[in-house]
């Protein structure tokens, strides 16, 4: 099956990305398809490098970034939400693309799910 | 806009977006509206519904000269112009804020709970925030 | 020191801000509400008993710029809440001992 | 389409989330509580009626890893909760129509 | 450490620090407690003040390893250590939870909300998030 | 007399650096003083010159770098909440800079009066 992810928080103030990660390992392994992670809202923090957390605690930023290369996930951040925040292409990290809410409407329609993580 | 009709048959699918928080306070009302007015531009069903404090964001006479933000509150009526025309607004939710329709900025259909129970159900994807 | 300034900027549908305000403030405490928090004043509102309980050992102020922006300033807010801008913020601040936002 | 499935992921003490979803979630719905929203699968927890009240229509899961994280496992669940991981997690999207998150 | 004593006379205030939110949903628990250390480090009458959901936070047996996220329930009995010694929790909030202090990962003193008045009114500053 | 401002949210998702800022100015304007504004939490992210609001929307980032200009406040961006958040010197707003928590429990105790805004 074909799963959405809406992602409506950054990482560390809210639980939402890690909730969205932990849902789309455990999707990628039982054979699911991610069609989109769509960053929207303060979501789009998620996506910023310079991101540099304690090193016994959890790197959401990093963890999105490796898990899009091995499994050729398409993370979209929203361009409207993410220039409002200071989300550039010089903060972006490898993984994201940045791209317009019209790939949200449209992963709702291609995906056979849609599941939306926020505060 | 983009479009889809190359990529297959198309599919239409019906959408709602669930409003429940009130404006300024937090950014979500706006954001949402925005999501909105883009996916008017898809060819599909839309609805929008405003339940809990997201019956707020539709009060009249919203003046924000005070507190330096946008007042976004007149955007709802281009709904209507981007041909989304069902606009719910959950009768209890309104009620208990000491509003009625009259209090609202654009025309909507009251419905109850029960009803909106209804409605909910039968949606393909709910888009909240 | 003198009584309290307690600021609650959260709607009293969707949080629990304003009931714990109101059980841990003490008696002679000034209340403000602001942000989303001036939802709370409305009169006809079903929560309004909240406040029109403590009305009688407490000061209850909202802020005029976000009942303004909420389109609020054509509805009654109850009796008593005295509406103020943010120099009256700024003067309930100082005029108060400790200020206590209830995020 | 089959029966939604609804998300909460909010306390029942701190917001209005979990009366919300109970009061639009259509008969036969599936209800997910995750995140702060496990608070509300606890047994003697004073919001524990609401739950109750529609176990007999709705059929009610919660996810482990939040409950033991937030240390309850420990405490008794609400009879009928059933306990799930984040692959039971998916599989409850895939088997219900829309997914509704009540954020 | 920083020390004021050379700018003046020294000033001892009471600082309260209010929890009022469940752990890991949000990051407010955490950045609380990780003030809370700095602030012990100045010499000031500082208490903690565990309310509401905050009361959660002290719950025993948190086991974090599936959510991956990082378990920091232990440091609140470093408080001892860094003589915060003042550590409130409510009563009201702790029944509504349905839990007791046998439930909780360190000692506290329970209060009542009318006695919870008396102390958040003697606080010269209030820190909440 | 002296207030101390503490701001728990960032720029747009939240009112709180909004209500912070038009306290600030309207204390300013009754001739009390600003001892500092600390941002933590979230709050870090008011300090991201990246932003780039809407061109008909207030931009707060630069609101309060003009602010501080102007009346050399001392904005305060706490090291520990910005570095988890990817909050450094190469995005950090002119008027904004990066210091310890102890700026905060300095400003408590400094300050005639603090004030928290947050969500």
């Amino acid at each position: 099956m074909k799963f959405g992810i809406l992602i409506n928080e950054g990482p560390f103030t809210h639980q939402a990305s890690d909730s969205a990660y932990r849902f789309v390992v455990a999707a990628l392994a039982k054979g699911h398809e991610i069609y989109r992670v769509f960053f929207y809202n303060d979501g789009v923090y998620n996506a910023n490098k310079l991101s540099e957390p304690q090193t016994d605690d959890r790197n959401l930023v990093a963890l999105w970034s490796a898990l899009a290369e091995e499994h050729s996930l398409d993370l979209v951040v929203c361009v409207a939400a993410a220039l409002r925040r200071g989300i550039k292409d010089e903060v972006l990290k490898d993984g994201f693309r940045i791209s317009g809410l019209g790939q949200l409407v449209e992963a709702g329609i291609q995906a056979d799910r849609m599941v939306v993580f926020g505060d | 806009m983009e479009d889809f009709d190359d990529d297959g048959p198309e599919i239409i699918k019906r959408f709602m977006y669930v409003n429940r928080r009130a404006p300024y306070g937090t950014i979500y009302a706006l954001e949402c509206l925005e999501v909105v007015l883009v996916a008017a531009a898809f060819d599909q069903d839309v609805s929008v519904v405003f339940v809990d404090d997201g019956v707020c964001q539709l009060k009249k006479n919203q003046d924000t000269t005070e507190i330096g933000m946008k007042n976004f509150s007149r955007t709802y009526g281009a709904l209507d112009d981007y041909d989304v025309e069902k606009i719910y607004v959950e009768k209890e939710s309104l009620e208990a804020r000491g509003l009625t329709v009259d209090d609202l900025v654009i025309p909507v259909e009251v419905v109850a709970a029960a009803q909106l129970q209804v409605i909910m159900a039968q949606q393909d994807v709910v888009i909240s925030s | 020191m003198s009584s309290m300034l307690h600021i609650v900027n959260k709607s009293p549908f969707d949080r629990n801000a304003l009931d714990s305000c109101l059980r841990l403030a003490g008696s002679g405490s000034a209340i403000l509400l602001i942000e989303d928090g001036v939802y709370a004043a409305v009169a006809k509102a079903a929560q309004a008993d909240k406040i029109t309980g403590r009305m009688g050992d407490c000061s209850f102020y909202a802020l005029g710029p976000d009942i303004a922006a909420r389109g609020l300033s054509d509805i009654s807010l109850i009796d008593g809440i005295q509406v103020v801008d943010y120099e009256g913020f700024v003067d309930l601040v100082a005029e108060h001992g400790a200020t206590q936002s209830w995020l």
